[in-house]
């Protein structure tokens, strides 16, 4: 066995595979599948501190190599997931982390303050960055002012790991990255979704019901990969990658742009099982080159 | 729930565009229980356009045979490659998935309607009905004979009574202007099929005050509770069907 | 026949099908494979001041849906495309038009003017959105100010049609539209390439020479799509699209989302024929739904 | 150049690695005049990973038959994808591309140095000298006897000296250290294989003032000079090796 074991600030993850926010639900729906104690960790679905009923269906649409989705944060709201679904994930033998997302900066605040009052909730991801929510959500996250503003306030009521998560709608999300590590980030996660559309060219209406929604899946992941890099040169918190990995050759490709965990997302869709082979896959290729650690090829692709 | 991979025991075209295929575990898998209106979500290997699974419903279980029955209808690229698959060849599949219609606890008339490609969860549905002592009478629509499929099949477990639109079987129209609608009463209906044959056959059921069940095919991308993308508005909130359906009983719906 | 003419400014196209620069070179590598002619234009190699070698190889790596393309404006400098090019391909009877880029404001400046003289030239094409230079390229496109500045020095200079291409890799592309709109441009193209990259995971070295390179094909268009819509409505000169389009459903969805006429790209490499193909294809689409002419459903989607 | 459907006449396994496929056009059209160092750009049905075309040499060309054979090694999907295809189906191919060796127009010895699944273009080659009055010899390396391919096509043409990397076959050892190289003296080297090889072979040539031409294998995404992905750094500059290669004289390369 190689070394798998890598930090996020203070946090310790048994392997730098994790599991993306919304494509993985509260983990339960995988249980039947995987064995959850494999895993570095699990984002939960994207929680914010009043009940959300989502968007209206159609909420997703087939894309060359991936797919658009409108889901729209539906959730229950984090008192609902502090006593109703805390309970029943917190014994996992991983790291449940829950996305927070919101409408303003109160609402972050508020929900993170509940957060952290959680014995097993180790950090929170900051999702700044979801493309579909009217309100808030993106504008957070395309803005260096008020991710920066969003992470400061977060920041004063969590004590443990901050995660901020980044959107790829931005002409440069280096400047990003560093406004939310200089408000005390611990680390960085990225990519969000990126914002796409398609139109049913015989119905000539939106496949979507919102019209536009969050493109994830491989086709993104050379636009992903490019950003981590951007970002690996410009902050010195550690990055969380993401967007499009299927497989152990995408998340050693993300690892060599500068991750030090990454997770999978879109891609549990269709394989279940995707990211236990994926920590399998890993081990494998530093056993292969003798690597004795996964830290040591954290941001070395050779230039 | 289990990701599995199956063998292709026989993919056969029922018509120009609906074809069979029966499937068995490549391994020594036993299947497990499977319900009616539960469904299946197939891998199709390697296509840009088709990147995630294709959701089918369960046609029937051969448990002798240890074998899973599918009836699809080639609609796009997924499905249409789907049914190239050869005899031999590997289908990898999550299954079972979704809940089922209600199998009765009580006596009463069942009416099974289904519409196109629709009727396959009412053929396994059939069978367990007429295996629990009832015996449901199922009432087929298509555009004309060739698109009434496995008659021979849904004859074993129940009465036929079918329409198709251009009346070259049965009678001519659409299922909810079949005269067995008008002439028998019913306790129980329940209907698979495209979106409007269902509203009209809910439509139908709220009028009489029948109880109803209807299979949804919402899109969907995961098909186990996952992703929230296959939502249906019901009064219970957004639901998902993939988990808390496919089967609702239209007093749910806002149809 | 439906109606299949167009206008961009005061060009007229004999359909809105064209073909997109670097990817169908002097349109004299696909006369084998296609009839000229039937095109509404061809977008020819993109041409700079002084002659360029390109960079180094590897140039290319295939992506999920799509591929990496680092060529760095390799061409052999506008005098020359005048003297031995332009000649050869001046009597096509379709439009070409020329693909401008530069390092600087007066390369642009420079190059237009020589294009300007050119009888059969009836417009060209400001690549302010190259991701494949060091210098310039993309950084004009980028930024409203200098997409603007570029766009009114050339318009001094060239008072033919004048299209300008812009940057994808954006925070808000309408801005950057609406800039070049306010300071004469008769259109707008986009999209050009998403800034990306590849890892071989073996060899641990970017597949790319120049590390990041420009993603192109199916797996751009979702978000090619929403940009169109956006800048459709935040313009009202009309807009070329571009970005995956593969065939005549691609272009339809390109065209109810506001552009007047599109481009195919990276498709040209898979299929040669691609293009006529499409033209083909929107002609029957009109047809089989009795539309008297594709203007009639330019950001016509149905809301 | 054009772009035309073929079908697979035959696809022969050589071994765990290549496969030899012929194929003849779909409709009725007659073959054009192809010259050996050409290839074709195959069209791989429909897979994410495998958007663009891959390029083959043309490996052989049967006139009778009108047919092309192609030789692939499988190194990844696009060419797992294209050795799996069966006889019967289609392939669509661009065709013929790029320039091609230069063909004797006087007296003089000439040896064809393949390695790997670069012997592919040799065979044509040989066969077009064989018919221009010119005997060619052959030295092909593999890692072991099983990866000389088409032992008793090239031995129609010419002869033959091997070697193998483990001594199963021929000589033990790279194609540079045959000892046909050190015994005899060619006017011409015509090479193709892995880049190594060939630079071994180069360097062979340039210090026994030996002509020497040698096939590239770039990397490709259009194949035919529009893209100018595929270029080579030659004393010219930036060269495409689709259109004006891919073979080289190596005098122009800097190896
Ligand atoms: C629970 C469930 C059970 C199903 N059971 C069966 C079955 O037993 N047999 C069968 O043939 N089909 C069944 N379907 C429908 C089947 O999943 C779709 O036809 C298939 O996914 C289409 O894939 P495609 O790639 O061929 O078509 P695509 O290229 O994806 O789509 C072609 C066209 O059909 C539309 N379309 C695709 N899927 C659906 C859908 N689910 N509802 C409405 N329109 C759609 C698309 O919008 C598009 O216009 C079921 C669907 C669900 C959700
Ligand atoms: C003009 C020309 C003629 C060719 N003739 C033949 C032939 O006759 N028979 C044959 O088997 N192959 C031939 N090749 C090579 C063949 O095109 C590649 O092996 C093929 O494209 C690989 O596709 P893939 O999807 O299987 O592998 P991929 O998954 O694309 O690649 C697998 C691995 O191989 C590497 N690779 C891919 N293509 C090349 C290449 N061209 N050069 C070096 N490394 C590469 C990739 O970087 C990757 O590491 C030729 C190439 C050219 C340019
Ligand atoms: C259906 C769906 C729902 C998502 N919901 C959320 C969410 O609630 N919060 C969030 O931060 N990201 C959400 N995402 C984004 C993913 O976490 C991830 O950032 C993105 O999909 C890119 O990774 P991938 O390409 O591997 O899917 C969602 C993605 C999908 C596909
Ligand atoms: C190999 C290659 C070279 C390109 N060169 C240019 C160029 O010189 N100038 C330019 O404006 N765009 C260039 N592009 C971008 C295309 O014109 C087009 O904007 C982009 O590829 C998106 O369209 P597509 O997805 O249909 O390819 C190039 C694209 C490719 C793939
Ligand atoms: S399809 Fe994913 S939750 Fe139903
Ligand atoms: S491969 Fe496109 S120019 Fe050579």
């Amino acid at each position: 066995m190689a070394g798998l074991e890598v930090y996020i600030g203070d946090l310790r993850l048994k392997n730098p595979v994790m599991t993306a926010s919304g494509t993985f639900g509260y983990g339960t729906e995988y249980a039947d599948f995987i064995d959850l104690g494999r895993l570095g960790g699990v984002f939960v679905k994207g929680t914010t501190l009043a009940p959300r009923q989502g968007n209206d269906y159609p909420r997703m649409a087939e894309t060359p190599s991936g797919m658009l989705n409108a889901v729209g944060l539906q959730n229950k709201g984090v008192d609902y997931f502090v006593e109703h679904l805390y309970p029943v994930i917190k014994d996992y033998d991983t790291h449940m982390i829950v996305n927070v997302s919101g409408s303003t900066v109160e609402d972050y605040v508020a929900c993170a303050e509940k957060l952290a009052d959680l014995d097993k909730m180790p950090a929170i991801e900051l999702n700044i960055s979801c493309p579909n929510v009217k309100e808030g959500g993106m504008a957070f996250g395309t803005s260096c002012q008020s991710a920066a503003q969003v992470t400061r306030e977060v920041r004063k009521v969590f004590p443990k790991t901050l995660i901020v998560k980044l959107s790829p709608n931005v002409t440069d999300v280096t400047e990003i990255a560093r406004g939310v590590e200089n408000e005390g980030a611990d680390a960085v996660s990225l990519v969000n979704t990126f914002l796409g559309m398609a139109i049913d060219v015989e119905s000539r209406r939106p496949k979507l019901s919102t019209i536009t929604g969050g493109l994830s899946g491989p086709c993104i992941k050379p636009i992903a990969i490019r950003m981590v890099w951007e970002v690996f040169h410009a902050v010195k918190i550690p990055i969380i990658g993401m967007g499009g990995i299927c497989n152990w050759q995408d998340a050693i490709e993300f690892i060599l742009a500068g991750a030090t965990a990454v997770q999978v997302g879109t891609y549990n869709f269709i394989d279940p099982t995707a990211s236990v082979k994926i920590v399998d896959g890993i081990n494998d290729y530093l056993e292969r080159y003798h690597i004795a650690s996964v830290n040591d090829i954290v941001g070395k692709m050779i230039v | 729930m289990q990701v599995l991979d199956f063998t292709v025991r026989s993919n056969e075209a029922l018509n120009d565009q609906n074809h069979l295929i029966k499937v068995a575990p490549s391994g020594n898998e036993i299947l497990p229980e499977m319900q009616p209106g539960q469904f299946v979500q197939i891998l199709v290997d390697n296509s840009p356009h088709v990147f995630l699974r294709r959701p089918i419903s369960i046609n029937f279980v051969d448990k002798e045979k240890n074998e899973i029955w599918l009836l699809i209808q080639k609609i796009g690229e997924g499905t249409e490659k789907i049914c190239s698959i050869n005899e031999g060849e590997i289908m990898n599949l999550i299954y079972p998935l979704g809940n089922s219609f209600t199998l009765p606890e009580r006596n009463g008339k069942y009416l099974l309607i289904g519409g196109g490609v629709g009727t396959a969860p009412m053929l396994f549905l059939g069978k367990k009905m007429k295996e629990s002592g009832i015996e449901p009478e199922f009432l087929l629509g298509g555009r004309s004979a060739k698109d009434i499929l496995q008659r021979t099949d849904f004859e074993r477990y129940g009465t036929l009574y079918c329409t198709t639109e251009d009346g070259s079987f049965g009678e001519k129209g659409f299922v909810t202007h079949h005269s067995v609608l008008k002439e028998k009463k019913y306790d129980f209906i329940y209907t698979c099929g495209p979106k409007p044959m269902m509203v009209a056959v809910a439509k139908y059921a709220h009028e009489h005050g029948i109880e109803c069940e209807a299979s949804l095919e919402n899109l969907m991308a995961c098909g186990f509770g996952a992703c929230l993308c296959c939502v249906e508005k019901t009064v219970r909130g957004n639901i998902c069907t993939c988990t808390e359906g496919p089967v609702f009983n239209i007093k749910e719906l806002f149809w």
